[in-house]
């Protein structure tokens, strides 16, 4: 209780908590937990991106396209050696999401159906991740939130590409201006959905925000992400998909409708179009590298042996 | 220079960059399959190495034909490509890719140490660049090929397989069209047959290291270079060309 | 007729054609690939008499909107298409294509029965025709999942898997789009929500005959039927439209 | 002695044999040898016509197409059942086949690149295979014959179609025309290829004459087939990649030019472009399918264990 104590006072005053510190078991579990479905996320999220690369209707594009996508794959890296330092090693959060204990973001089990979508997936979701992460980055625990600065800069940048992507379109034939709108149609919901449920149906929040591994509600943030995104929906000439959504001038916030909640629940329940898909090519690529991590391991043990032989 | 001699330049670039653009069409196709996290993004690192060699050798050739990146990468036929056929193999398992990889980034190595001294300055300056990449993949795909051959008794075997399945793609690298021969006696090609020896010493001290035994079998698959390729090719092309085809004259 | 109801019964056409099409596509590819040379047969078999269908349906659309066949097998976008998600999942192994041809054909045949008493005289004989050719299909799978259920433990596992993993894709059959149901109520198209009873029925006792379990997760996915496809549609029309595309205005 | 002198009497005689009857071990290894390779042929054939059903330019095509296929797979059926009746199962040959110890037709290791092979392999591939299957139906053992018979209306129905492909695009656009000649250009010379080597050449040729397996020389059934297709060139307006072909009035045929034996040696002897792909991919959805072919013998004899014990 005096360890608490003191663990308390140090993050109420804004000391970074690192990993030799000591800390309170619920704080790690809840940050392995929180980092290893930001890992996981990073990963999954390459292959809804990754259905485009062969098709990319540019050389410029697909390597725009294929330097993202590599930039999710070290973020993936650089967090899942973040959520080492407490303790589980990569494999076992591998292991956890293969066997459906551990999640990812749900707005990767929808479709990247168009090329508009690689566009709005880098405007819409990756513009409300960096959100979340710009708060995260101001998070208690010391590697997280380090790694949490390094990658909202790529994540900035990815999201000024997406939309930059958009814009090209936008400009473009009625055709091409048609795919960004029916893109953002089906995007819209589920990138508001990507905050988490309302506030007040939010579990552990409260001990969350004590602990400052987050930093603002999620309502607060989803209406960040929405009120710094409608001026660029209208700068785009598209429309969102909320017939209710409109300026408050009282709030100053932009007003919303309702989410569907039941499709936000139904999705991380496992019944999104893409979560069987996703999960089976990720464990089968991983089944499939199993010779090729043994036979490196074979033989860096052997090169050990070899130079401890020759000692 | 004569007009005809530019074109052949042209063509040369061309030539070059197709096997750079399937080479990274193949290599991307690994960007989330990878045998672990640190692969897939080795592969797409190598991956856009070769889309970015691609994009500057059709870059150059455009400007010779009055023509786009895009218009030469995506607007022609099957049998315009002028690519490897090696370059256009499946990438089967890690092994295979690595095979593959090994042996073509050996053999432009050497390839690109003589583009350097091109008479063409933007050849040579793309040769320069580009070699820095390729000893990266070079040295990538060795440190693998080692790994795998000397590893468990399963990667052996699919080393083995793998170098042995390869192999017959591999002679078409050292074989010349006559366009190139005229370009090469004129200092601006690289008379690629020069570099057979040298690539068999590369080949044959891996092989070594790596427990693997250089195939006997010596006969040789050619016909990408005249644009008679694989079955394979079709089906990377209606997968690269669709969104071109499908909206045509439009920006990206 | 109106002429918006004639272009309904056009729109509905294809829709029906959509999902011939592309359940034709995915049988087609097991042509050279099934288990023995008898099954690549029997696929070949099945594929034509989709893709049969799909021919008539979009020869009758087509006389309504004034376009051919090919027009319209080739030549729309992505979300144009109207086919279930259910038809475009990849083949997988042979318990999950069985598990596919299965439940579609179950549904099939329930459908084409009732399609054989529409008002619209084409839609009634295509029906008809389409339902000998259904039935063969539904017998066919149905051999097949018993024989897999009840087979060895292994082809057990695979066919309760396949059962599991298909079952989400089902319940998209007996959706009704709008423009269905004002065609329904006049008698020309089938209200397919009538159509889950007895189709219940008939999974029920094969899965029971199969030794298999009926999946719990009612869960359902929709969104084929209003163009919103998987990703994996995309990739089948980069390959069905490539000539289409590349090669306008031709004759073949 | 005896045995085989009636046996040759009854040849001679123009008698089919049949499975049941005395027949010499030569004749029956001879005989299995070529028919397990004429069926494997039909089988493998399916492969590079196969590389085109999803990209088949029209509908009617590709209905077209798949039937064509899959009488290809209707005739490996037939002839394996013939081959069978001189006792070897289908699972012998087949594992023949893998092990590379069975041949199939060398004209398969060449690629199907274009649409127009399609045509091509219909007319030129499909023809060569009739002239000779036109004389193996009247070879001498009855159950090969009769398929033979069977197999050659079928394969004449083929061709036609071929031709009619092709000549649908010899009478298309520039791009059409060109696509016809190319391809023709690749498969004129491995047609002629399909009839084996030059009679010189040619081993057991005499004694395979002699049992009536063969009727005709390899040489003579090449001269037919150059003879009947000239004429058909000429018709689609495109020229055959033989600058010595002309006709010759004097012996009434065509001459031509001479064949490139080196790369006929070199292809039979694995050395095709797709050898490796077309017996992979044979292996490979041979095995793939082992549990789909075990589960049925399973059920099959617990079906049977049933019905016993009901009796």
């Amino acid at each position: 209780a005096q360890l608490e104590k003191q663990f308390q006072e140090k993050i109420d005053a804004d000391i970074k908590v690192e990993a030799q510190d000591w800390m309170p078991e619920a704080y790690r579990k809840t940050l392995v937990r929180q980092m290893s479905q930001h890992a996981h996320s990073e990963v999954i999220g390459m292959q809804p991106e990754g259905n485009w690369i062969t098709r990319a209707p540019s050389l410029r594009r697909k390597a725009i396209l294929l330097a993202k996508i590599q930039d999710e794959g070290g973020h993936g890296l650089y967090i899942y050696c973040a959520a080492e330092t407490l303790g589980t090693s990569r494999a076992e959060m591998i292991e956890q999401l293969h066997a459906g204990k551990a999640k990812y973001s749900s707005i990767f089990n929808y479709p990247a159906l168009t090329w508009a979508d690689i566009g709005t997936i880098g405007w819409l979701v990756d513009g409300a991740a960096i959100t979340n992460q710009v708060s995260l980055a101001k998070g208690s625990y010391g590697p997280y939130s380090r790694a949490m600065i390094r990658i909202c800069k790529e994540e900035s940048f990815h999201q000024r590409q997406g939309y930059e992507l958009l814009l090209t379109l936008a400009r473009g034939t009625d055709e091409q201006k048609a795919m960004v709108q029916e893109s953002v149609n089906r995007f819209w919901w589920p990138s508001l959905m990507m905050f988490g449920p309302s506030d007040k149906d939010s579990a552990h929040s409260a001990q969350s925000m004590k602990w400052k591994i987050k930093r603002k509600s999620n309502d607060q943030l989803r209406q960040e992400f929405i009120d710094a995104t409608v001026p660029q929906a209208e700068f785009l000439g598209i429309t969102l998909p909320d017939p209710d959504l409109k300026w408050n001038e009282e709030t100053g916030h932009y007003d919303h409708g309702e989410i569907d909640w039941e499709e936000f629940h139904n999705v991380i329940h496992g019944n999104g179009i893409c979560n069987k898909q996703r999960m089976e090519t990720h464990i089968k690529s991983h089944e499939d590298g199993a010779w090729v991590r043994e036979a490196a391991t074979a033989y860096a043990e052997k090169q050990k042996a070899k130079k401890e032989a020759a000692a | 220079m004569t007009d005809t001699n530019r074109k052949a330049v042209a063509d040369y670039a061309t030539l070059l960059g197709d096997n750079a653009l399937i080479m990274g069409h193949r290599l991307s196709e690994w960007c989330y399959l990878a045998p672990t996290l640190e692969l897939d993004v080795a592969m797409s690192n190598c991956a856009l190495d070769y889309i970015g060699q691609a994009r500057e050798l059709f870059t150059y050739a455009g400007e010779i034909t009055g023509k786009t990146e895009d218009d030469i990468a995506y607007l022609r036929d099957e049998m315009d490509y002028r690519n490897l056929l090696l370059t256009e193999m499946p990438n089967n398992d890690w092994g295979y890719s690595m095979a593959k990889l090994f042996f073509f980034s050996a053999f432009a190595k050497l390839f690109y140490e003589k583009l350097m001294q091109s008479k063409d300055e933007t050849l040579a300056a793309i040769g320069e660049k580009s070699l820095k990449e390729v000893k990266y993949h070079l040295r990538f795909s060795s440190e693998w090929l080692i790994r795998l051959g000397d590893g468990t008794e399963e990667s052996h075997e699919r080393a083995q397989k793998a170098i042995d399945d390869v192999w017959m793609f591999t002679g078409e690298m050292f074989t010349l069209s006559d366009f190139e021969r005229d370009l090469a006696e004129q200092g601006i090609a690289v008379d690629v047959s020069t570099l057979k020896a040298d690539w068999d010493g590369v080949v044959n001290e891996l092989l070594a290291e790596a427990t693997l035994k250089r195939p006997e079998n010596d006969w040789m698959q050619s016909g990408g270079k005249q644009g008679h390729h694989s079955e394979y090719m079709g089906h990377i092309l209606s997968e690269l060309q669709y969104m071109q085809r499908r909206f045509p004259n439009c920006q990206w």
